[in-house]
């Protein structure tokens, strides 16, 4: 089931030496303030160490806005190659391993870095004001670097490993950052959740990893013998696989390989998705993004929301050339995406710590994005990480200065009525606010209607279209519900916050400049993506579509080879899910605006719901307590229970034969005692038994010595008569 | 019955094994070293009956000859050990002869 | 340019040791001296063998096997070879050189000696009286630095050795130094760890003796005779080189052969250590001082995987590949359940015990993939987990240093107290649950992908080791360095003084390095690896 | 075929017994004395055996050496210690229950292979007194044996001496 | 084969130390308290001399010479073992000459006795006639009685002379026993005779048990099982510095007439008889091999005396040489390769160089402290760290690991019955490793006591001049040995050329 034509997909490579400062600067920056900073902090002033944090974020911006500038600059498809230095190889006879340390950027990249770069330097800006009265500001700062560097690591690698780099790194500033506050255990734990979860993650990519390596170039035999079909060796980087699976020959025969009776790609697709899915908080490895929300809230914004959890969704995406081959695994990930939209957007409901509630917001339009990229919609589901950033980036710095404003109250029932103490925010955050709840014109209206008619006209999967486009409308409905209560029940109604807190509260203009920036973006930034039903040219899918050519086309060529549709292919079928999509946003605002007019405190909402509905949505399904349950506490248990084997058994054993040489010894060591003496001293009892004389054996007695000599003396003879 | 070599030796057979029996029961030194006595009795039995017989030599004779000579020696010292150890520990009883092992 | 450099980089710090043990007493104060000059002159030849190496050669293995036994060591892949008869009625050789395999383990021992010397330092500190963190070797220094120069003569001379004699007497000398290091200057307990350290380890070598003198009488030169360095011809040999290539091995019916191979397969197993022979391991880190756990981690597990390399992977091809499974499953076995018992510990040292087991399972794994990337892999990652795991016990010498205790549940909040300490803690653990970027990374990530190739059920069971290892990692720096303080006073604790500063930076930036660069290491062993590989796939054939 | 019984077979027979029945007593008699004196006995009755044998100077050096020398030796021996020391050690040991049973069966192992053995069944024609042809053995082959046995001798004396001088310190005699 | 007069080149050492002994004596007679240094310079001088003699190649023949009427051999065989006994016999002069165990007014006697006593063994090495055998078996055991009883106002001195002179009557009675059977046998009191009615029609039982008794005499000289329980308590009771030598020379005289018995009987023997008894015996000595090493060994884990603890170590040291010994097929038919044979004496120089080492602190202690339990050599190491050290070299070269000698010769002894070749070897081998391994258990336990240890005494334990150069001497040919052994391996190589 396969297009056998080639795909021209070839990039233009074009050597771009300089790419390797865009990680590079924010790294220097990571190391200076890592090394001298608390130092500077301390003699010279905070200012010196957000310079240091800035200039180098700043500085990568630039870059990256060059190199973004020079990819879109040539009209034909080109990537910027930075060739570093071999970086794992080694040649032995006809096999070598090849992995540069290389720099790529690409389209897809190109977008990427303009979303962390310049999300990145606001959010940067914008914690200057935030964090100013932390005391370990160059910390934050440290690992903010090292985040940018990381992330820019991971999208700008060219090759899986390259990828992993950046792909843990985040991981680890993730940890980092969440654990800020560390001498607060939970928010440590919190930190820890998120990497343990993570690298469950990064167990499924590597072994995808291992299993694709060896699959594209080898053959697994039913016994598990190994035969490399040519003489190629195994490679990891994607343009070398991209172009390979661009060949319909070879194509077709990777394609009927199978490992563990699975075929390959779907097989390490899937575990790819599993590495996603943990990156990008998807279900089942979604519950560390919530806590995650520990962190100093420009951290939320800028790595769990805009960023780093994106970063599954940007690999899915990368590997459109694998995923799109495998309906198995495209039906996986846009199903998972669905359901994970729509699961998150309930537990959103009736959250009252606010992070809490853009937290699960960002899960379920991850899960958007999943959808977007599962149904074979690889541009969709960018643009709409694209928007997101900007929206989701743009709430969570509201939400900052809010919680800066309220003196690190995070719970609505302190809130209420802030529209008029913090102006900028709320209005900025009323863009962002419209801009997810899809109201059209803004850009998460374009982003999200993308995919959900992308979804609902997808042929590509193994599940129907209109469940997945269902399922996205009913978590769009949703969203526009929860986000509108949110928005409601912060900036309006009576003020609840004390006297105090409401005299003191203040906008700096560090926040408020990224935030009108952010608002900005967040309602025009669709622009660039304005479909063809609307009048649009689609910019940004044609900018992206040679990236996604080989996965693009396949998906294409499934639907048109399984003749599939719902003759809704016209321009009209699109109007009709537009509107409805736009109708049930709608009527989300409405609904949430009638009960949430008014503030309802965590007490009338459970009134209001039924009180055990209540209870189960906002404690989460009962998720993190059935983990705790069902696998980190039994897990715990098997480690305390290995180290008793390993005490008690395996170092029993060996010393309980040390033990027992020592009662051998004590037998031995007494042999006369046993064999001659013993018996001596058995006959002996007996005798004293018999009411003979009474006397103490004494050993050491000569006499046995000799009967041992007449004992060993017969028996030897006997032996060497047996022998002989 | 003729009497034959066999015989001889197997008078000093049991001559020998009485001795031995001797050296493993006797608790008295002195005892004792009247069973290395039998021991080498038994010995010189065989020698002088094994000249005797079918060989004809006299390395068997100058043997027990020997043997004779060397058992004086060994008696001599022995019972200058029995003497010392009586000494000490106001007995011969060999089995009251046990300071060490432990 | 040093002559000889083995021999002298095997036999230096044994001179030292000899100077220590005869100068005067009144001398006391110059012994760590001595002791520190003498392992810098391994360290300084190690940087010319380095620098010399020449890394595209290999033994030609089909023209070897066809030939009569040479005396050339550049046939055999050989460098920096010293070759003389050393005891003639049992063709005794001293013969020393370095391949692939063993240069990166030559690098190693240099380094981690030097620093375990340095890290053995009396430092006295002017801090609160409480917290005197008066550490290193305070008494006994005389013993204490020979015994551990004559530890590092005996590990060097493991890994140059080239003749069966001369390694074993090497592998057997590092024993008693090592015993005296532990059960002297260890911990409470010493005496039991040190014992059962040295049982152990004789176990397994009086078995290998055997084994040894097994092949020395029975092995015989396949084409021609054998050549002794001095031109004369033998029956016999002790030759490693001949054996690997020109032995007839027609003697040897595959079951003697697998028996040999399992007699020299268990005396390495006990070292690495492998499940389920390890248990002295714990023990023998928890008693044993700082710098001794250094040497012992850093460079004696790798004897156990060096010597299935150098005599078990070429001498008995087929009984290898018979045996890649069952190594694959051990592997397996040390990397999850390592990881497990790890998770469950409650002093730091026996984590951190429990970790090296966890980490020479990959190792194991690595090797017995028979791929370029698993064998590469599994020798970088002894590389890599000496450096790291080095790291790791000099860290936890640094709080035992001032807290005098290593319970993980008595601390927490460090990382506000001690930052820098903290962050080479970070840096050190994180390396070692293979964060890419540091040089942890690169070997197990080579070790996954190639042994995949081989043994795909084994390695994806072995790669949740990735999950546990972050389990036991951040659970511990979560104990330790996060939440409040325990105890007020642990607030007074110093950071690091001038000699943990001194052992740690060199380590942290070799990890952090080779997590960037690895190819000078690699490409020091990556030709000899692939021939070894050809060598045993090709018994397969 | 009682005919046969000659002179020298019932002299053997009478002899053996003898020997064997002195041989029992000092073995098993409870009393020292009576085992020496048994002793004598077993070595006179020996002598007699020897003299069947036709082992003339062998006889004789045995009745010399041993019932002259030894014996007397014993003796002495036997009532140096029972003066002074008056508790009964002449006992059997109780060991006698493992030490007998032992030596049957090393007497059954012996006499197994005596008899499974096939040895001479004449004795060679008589030769005449010995004494020559022993001396002729001494000062020839023996030689050498000859001179050890006087060195032997002689260091014998020497650690007899020794062992006999005797001065013990009064703390030591516990 | 030679006559009395021509013979005489070939006993110029044994000779030398009669002179000595006589010389001694004398000395000895004049004032015995003032001459301790006299008597034991001149018993040294006379061993030294003796020692030279044999060295310069004196009364060591190239071949192999059968002399005064074929009562002994002369060869290579005899020579080195000469340099054996000789050795030991002037170390434990030097012993006993610093260790107030041995009473001055004994010294000359002890002296004497040593010397004859070494005369009697290098007797014993040559003896190719059953007299002989007797004779120089009897020589060692009587004067060994005496000088076991040499303290004499210890009890337990006294007390290990009289077990051991009970028990070695007894096996020296069942050993002539044996040997007159065996006349009866051969028509004639040779070697040479035995082996040719072997030859001829091979052994009725009668000769088997014959043998196996003569091997149980020499089991009691070795200490093998199930002849070696009178070794504790001699070793225990008696001299330290007589231990020490019991614990080497007359073992290796054992040993050395045990490889001339197996030599005169079966080397190079052809034909079925001879194969089968060979065979036969292998197996037997491997069997005792076995049982004497494991029942060393195990029995001495729990000794707390060190002396006793050196006895039942030198019982299990007597296990492992009796492997060596075990390789009787090979030194049969027309080939015969005396490999195992030769390590024996290897592994005996060694042991001498170890075990008189061990013996020396041993008696150093003892002097110093006047206890040989374990417990008195707590902190040594800290106390007198000089016989510290080399008691722990001497220790692990004991157990056997490199670089030490010891391991040299545990390596020759595998060796040699590895290249048997066949699967009982196999197990010996393998029950060999097993022991040197549970040997580590009771070495280690000194070592630890010494190193690890405290004690509530911290005063030095000064070892002496004299004793500290004589434990430095002994070192050195215990390291050197097992780093460069290809001179002994030489050396050994006379053992049955």
């Amino acid at each position: 089931m396969t297009p056998e034509t080639e795909i021209a997909a070839k990039a233009i490579e074009i050597q771009a030496g300089y790419l390797f400062l865009i990680p590079l600067l924010p790294l220097i920056g990571f190391f200076i303030n890592a090394v001298f900073g608390a130092r500077l902090q301390k003699r010279v002033g905070r200012w010196t160490v957000h310079t240091i944090a800035l200039i180098p974020v700043f500085g990568s911006l630039a870059v990256a806005f060059f190199a973004i500038f020079q990819v879109v600059s040539h009209d034909e498809n080109v990537v910027l190659v930075d060739r570093m230095w071999q970086w794992i190889g080694f040649q032995w006879g006809s096999h070598a391993l090849n992995l540069p340390f290389t720099f790529a950027v690409d389209r897809l990249t190109a977008v990427m870095l303009f979303v962390v770069t310049f999300v990145g330097s606001l959010i940067h800006v914008f914690s200057t004001g935030y964090m100013q009265d932390e005391k370990p500001y160059w910390r934050f700062f440290a690992w903010m670097n090292l985040f940018m560097f990381a992330m820019l690591f991971l999208i700008m690698g060219d090759s899986f490993l390259m990828m992993f780099v950046g792909w843990e790194g985040v991981g680890l500033c993730s940890y980092l950052l969440i654990s800020y506050y560390y001498d607060e255990v939970d928010k440590a734990a919190a930190g820890m959740k998120a990497f343990v979860v993570n690298r469950i993650g990064d167990f499924a990519f590597i072994a995808g990893m291992a299993i694709l390596m060896w699959g594209l170039v080898g053959t697994w035999s039913d016994a598990g013998t190994y035969t490399f079909d040519g003489e190629m060796g195994p490679t990891l980087v994607f343009r070398d696989i991209g172009a390979l699976m661009a060949d319909p020959a070879f194509r077709a025969a990777f394609l009927a390989k199978t490992v563990f009776g699975v075929p390959i790609v779907t097989l390490s697709c899937i575990l790819f998705f599993a590495g996603a899915t943990g990156k990008s908080a998807q279900i089942p490895l979604y519950v560390w993004l919530p806590d995650a929300m520990a962190g100093p809230t420009p951290v939320s914004a800028l790595i769990h929301a805009a960023t780093m959890v994106t970063a599954g969704v940007y690999m899915v995406a990368r590997l459109n050339f694998l995923f799109a081959f495998s309906p198995m695994a495209m039906t996986v990930v846009a199903f998972v995406g669905a359901l994970t939209a729509l699961f998150a957007a309930t537990i959103g409901f009736f959250q009252t710590d606010i992070k809490k509630v853009l937290a699960y917001s960002t899960v379920s339009q991850l899960g958007y994005m999943f959808i977007g990229v599962g149904v074979g919609a690889f541009s969709a589901g960018i643009f709409h990480l694209m928007t997101h950033a900007f929206f989701k980036a743009c709430l969570f710095l509201g939400s900052g200065s809010i919680i800066y404003a309220m003196h690190h109250r995070q719970e609505m029932k302190d809130m209420g009525g802030l529209r008029k103490v913090l102006p900028a925010t709320f209005i900025t955050f009323l863009a962002s606010s419209i801009a997810i709840a899809g109201i059209p014109g803004t850009s998460g209206f374009f982003s999200k209607d993308e995919i959900l008619w992308k979804s609902f006209d997808s042929g590509s999967i193994l599940l129907p279209g209109w469940l997945i486009w269902g399922m996205g409308a009913v978590a769009a409905l949703f969203t526009a519900f929860y986000m509108t209560r949110l928005v409601l029940q912060i900036f309006f109604g009576e003020p609840r916050a004390d006297k105090h807190t409401l005299e003191h509260a203040r906008e700096y203009k560090r926040m408020t400049i990224p935030l009108y920036i952010l608002g900005f973006f967040a309602l025009v930034g669709g622009f660039v993506g304005v479909p063809a039903v609307l009048g649009g040219d689609n910019r940004f899918e044609h900018f992206l579509e040679p990236v996604f050519a080989v996965g693009a086309s396949h998906v294409a060529w499934i639907s048109q080879a399984t003749e599939h549709g719902h003759g809704l292919h016209s321009h009209a079928g699109e109007y009709v899910l537009m509107g409805f999509a736009v109708i049930l946003g709608l009527t989300g605002i409405f609904a949430a605006w009638r009960i949430y007019r008014k503030y309802q405190s965590q007490e009338d909402e459970a009134k209001l719901y039924g009180a055990r509905f209540h209870n189960v949505v906002y404690n989460k399904y009962f998720v993190d307590e059935a983990y705790w349950a069902g696998v980190i506490r039994p897990f715990l248990a098997l480690t305390r229970a290995a180290a008793r084997f390993d005490k008690l058994i395996i170092d029993g054993a060996v010393n309980f034969t040390a033990f027992a040489t020592k009662i051998v010894s004590w037998i031995n060591g007494g042999i006369d005692k046993v064999f001659v003496d013993g018996t001596v001293n058995m006959l002996a009892d007996i005798t004293i038994l018999a009411g003979q004389r009474v006397r103490r054996m004494e050993t050491g007695r000569i006499q046995s010595y000799v009967t041992g000599i007449i004992m060993g003396v017969s028996g030897l003879v006997v032996i060497f008569y047996l022998l002989v | 019955m003729h009497v034959t070599l066999t015989h001889f030796v197997a008078l000093a057979s049991i001559l020998f094994v009485l001795g031995l029996i001797n050296l493993a029961t006797r608790r008295n030194a002195i005892g004792v070293l009247l069973g290395v006595e039998l021991i080498l009795n038994a010995s010189n039995v065989n020698l002088v009956a094994f000249s005797r017989y079918g060989i004809g030599g006299m390395e068997g004779h100058a043997f027990a000859v020997m043997v004779i000579a060397l058992a004086a020696a060994e008696t001599v010292v022995a019972l200058a050990i029995v003497l010392a150890i009586f000494h000490h520990y106001r007995t011969v009883d060999v089995d009251r002869v046990s300071k060490m092992k432990l | 340019m040093v002559d000889h450099v083995l021999t002298w980089m095997t036999f230096s710090p044994l001179i030292g040791a000899a100077i220590i043990v005869f100068l005067p007493g009144r001398f006391k104060e110059s012994f760590k001296y001595i002791a520190v000059a003498t392992a810098a002159v391994p360290l300084l030849l190690a940087v010319q063998v380095f620098l010399n190496f020449d890394t595209h050669l290999v033994p030609d293995i089909a023209a070897l096997k066809s030939a009569a036994p040479s005396l050339d060591p550049r046939a055999y892949g050989l460098q920096f070879v010293d070759h003389i008869v050393w005891i003639k009625a049992f063709n005794i050789e001293y013969f020393v050189g370095i391949d692939g395999v063993s240069v990166p383990m030559v690098l190693l021992t240099a380094l981690v000696s030097f620093i375990a010397v340095l890290a053995s330092f009396l430092v006295k500190k002017p801090v609160e009286p409480l917290h005197n963190s008066q550490a290193g070797i305070k008494v006994k220094e005389r013993g204490y630095y020979a015994l551990i120069l004559l530890l590092e003569t005996g590990m060097m001379g493991v890994f140059v050795a080239l003749d069966f004699f001369l390694f074993y007497v090497f592998w057997e000398l590092m024993l008693l130094p090592m015993y005296f290091l532990i059960g002297i200057w260890g911990g409470p307990r010493k005496e039991y760890a040190a014992i059962k350290f040295f049982l152990y380890t004789l176990a397994g070598s009086l078995l290998m003796l055997l084994a040894i003198v097994y092949m020395y009488i029975y092995g015989t030169a396949g084409h021609g005779e054998f050549l002794l360095a001095d031109g004369t011809t033998a029956d016999h040999t002790f030759n490693m080189m001949y054996f690997a290539y020109n032995t007839n091995f027609e003697w040897v019916s595959f079951i003697t052969g697998k028996m040999l191979w399992v007699l020299f397969f268990i005396g390495f197993a006990i070292k690495i250590p492998m499940f389920p022979f390890h248990t002295w391991l714990p023990d023998a880190h928890v008693e044993a001082p700082t710098a001794v756990s250094v040497i012992l981690a850093g460079v004696l597990l790798k004897m156990g995987t060096y010597g299935i390399l150098r005599i078990n992977y070429p001498i008995f091809p087929s009984e290898t590949l018979w045996a890649a499974g069952a190594m694959a499953a051990f592997g397996t076995i040390n990397i999850v359940y390592g990881a497990f018992c790890a998770m469950a510990q409650k002093d730091f040292k026996s984590l951190v015990a429990y970790s090296s087991i966890s980490h020479m399972g990959f190792v194991l794994l690595g090797m017995s993939s028979f791929t370029q990337e698993g064998m590469n892999g599994a020798v970088l990652q002894m590389f890599n987990h000496g450096t790291i795991t080095s790291m790791m016990f000099l860290l936890v010498g640094v709080i035992y240093d001032r807290a005098h205790h290593r319970d993980l549940e008595g601390f927490g909040g460090l990382a506000k107290v001690m930052p820098i300490y903290t962050g080479f803690v970070g840096l050190a653990f994180l390396a070692a649950l293979g964060l890419p970027g540091l040089s942890g990374f690169i070997s197990e990530a080579l070790v996954f992908l190639g042994a995949f190739q081989t043994h795909r059920v084994a390695t994806i069971i072995s790669m949740s080791g990735v999950i546990l290892a972050a389990g036991y990692v951040l659970w511990m720096i979560h104990r330790v360095f996060l939440g409040p303080l325990k105890k007020e006073e642990y607030a007074q604790f110093a950071d690091l003084n001038w000699r943990e500063w001194a052992t740690l930076v060199p380590l942290a930036i070799i990890v952090i390095v080779l997590g960037f660069y690895p190819m000078p290491v690699l490409n020091l062993m990556s030709a000899s690896l692939g021939a070894l590989k050809d060598l045993v796939l090709a018994a397969a054939m | 075929m009682m005919d046969a019984l000659t002179l020298k077979d019932a002299l053997f027979w009478a002899f053996a017994f003898l020997t064997v029945g002195f041989g029992l007593m000092v073995t098993f008699h409870r009393s020292l004395v009576h085992a020496a004196l048994g002793l004598m006995g077993t070595l006179l009755s020996v002598a007699c055996i020897y003299g069947l044998l036709d082992a003339d100077f062998v006889a004789v050096t045995q009745i010399i050496v041993y019932v002259g020398g030894v014996l007397i030796l014993f003796l002495f021996g036997v009532f140096l210690t029972r003066r002074i020391d008056d508790i009964e050690v002449s006992n059997l040991s109780v060991n006698w229950m493992v030490a007998v049973p032992a030596g049957l069966v090393l007497l059954a192992v012996i006499l197994y292979a005596v008899i499974s053995s096939p040895l001479p069944m004449a004795p060679v024609d008589a030769t005449g007194p010995t004494v020559e042809g022993i001396g002729n053995e001494f000062l020839s082959r023996y030689l050498l044996p000859f001179e050890v046995l006087s060195v032997i001798l002689l260091a014998v004396l020497v650690g007899a001496l020794m062992m006999a001088r005797r001065e013990l310190k009064p703390e030591e005699r516990d | 084969m030679l006559g009395n007069g021509a013979s005489l080149a070939y006993v110029i050492p044994e000779g030398i130390l009669g002179v000595t002994v006589a010389l001694v004596m004398a000395l000895g007679s004049f004032k015995p308290t003032r001459t301790r240094g006299v008597l034991a310079a001149a018993g040294i001088a006379g061993m030294a001399a003796a020692l030279a003699a044999t060295a310069a190649g004196v009364s060591w023949p190239d071949g192999t010479v059968l002399a005064f009427h074929g009562n002994i051999v002369s060869d290579g065989m005899v020579a080195v073992f000469r340099l054996v006994f000789l050795l030991t016999g002037l170390l434990t002069i030097v012993f006993a000459y610093g260790s107030d165990e041995v009473d001055t007014r004994d010294f000359g006697d002890m002296t004497a006795m040593i010397a004859a006593s070494v005369m009697g063994m290098c007797f014993m090495a040559a003896a190719a006639d059953l007299l002989m055998m007797y004779l120089a078996m009897e020589f060692v055991g009587i004067l060994s009685y005496v000088l076991a009883g040499l303290k004499r106002e210890d009890q337990r001195s006294s007390e290990a002379a009289l077990k051991y002179v009970i028990f070695g009557a007894a096996s020296s009675g069942v050993a002539l026993f044996g040997m007159s059977l065996l006349y009866g046998i051969a028509g004639d009191t040779s070697l040479a005779a035995v082996r040719a009615v072997l030859v001829g029609h091979g052994f009725e039982p009668l000769g088997l048990m014959a043998l196996v008794m003569i091997l149980a005499g020499l089991g009691y000289k070795m200490a093998a099982v199930p002849f070696h329980m009178w070794c504790p308590d001699v070793y225990q009771g008696a001299p330290t510095p007589i231990t020490a030598f019991f614990s080497v020379a007359p073992k290796a005289a054992g040993f050395a007439l045990t490889l001339r018995l197996m030599d005169l009987l079966l080397g190079g023997i052809d034909g079925d008889a001879g194969a089968s008894l060979g065979h036969g015996l292998a197996v037997l000595i491997g069997l005792v091999s076995m049982a004497t090493m494991t029942v060393g060994n195990l029995s001495a884990l729990k000794q707390t005396s060190v002396k006793r603890l050196l006895a039942y170590s030198s019982i299990a040291h007597a296990g492992y040489l009796l492997m060596g010994v075990a390789t009787i097929p090979a030194i049969m038919g027309p080939s015969p390769d005396y490999t195992g044979f030769r390590a024996v004496f290897f592994y005996l120089v060694i042991y001498l160089f170890m075990n008189l080492g061990a013996f020396l602190v041993v008696t150093r202690v003892v002097t110093r402290l006047g206890s040989d339990d374990v417990s008195a050599f707590r902190s040594l190491g800290r106390r007198s760290p000089l016989a510290a050290v080399v008691m722990a070299i001497f220790l692990f070269s004991l157990v056997g690991l490199p670089p030490t000698a010891g391991f040299a010769g545990k390596f020759y002894l595998f060796y040699a019955i590895l290249s048997q070749g066949s699967a009982f070897f196999y197990i010996l081998a393998l029950v060999g490793v097993a022991n040197s391994f549970i040997s580590l258990f009771y070495y280690a336990r000194i070592v630890r006591v010494m190193f690890l240890d405290k004690s509530p005494d911290t005063r030095p334990v000064p070892v002496g001049a004299l004793a500290a150069v004589v434990l430095v001497i002994l070192a050195i040919p215990t390291i050197l040995f097992g780093i460069w052994f290809g001179p002994l391996v030489d050396l050994a190589g006379w053992v049955f050329i």
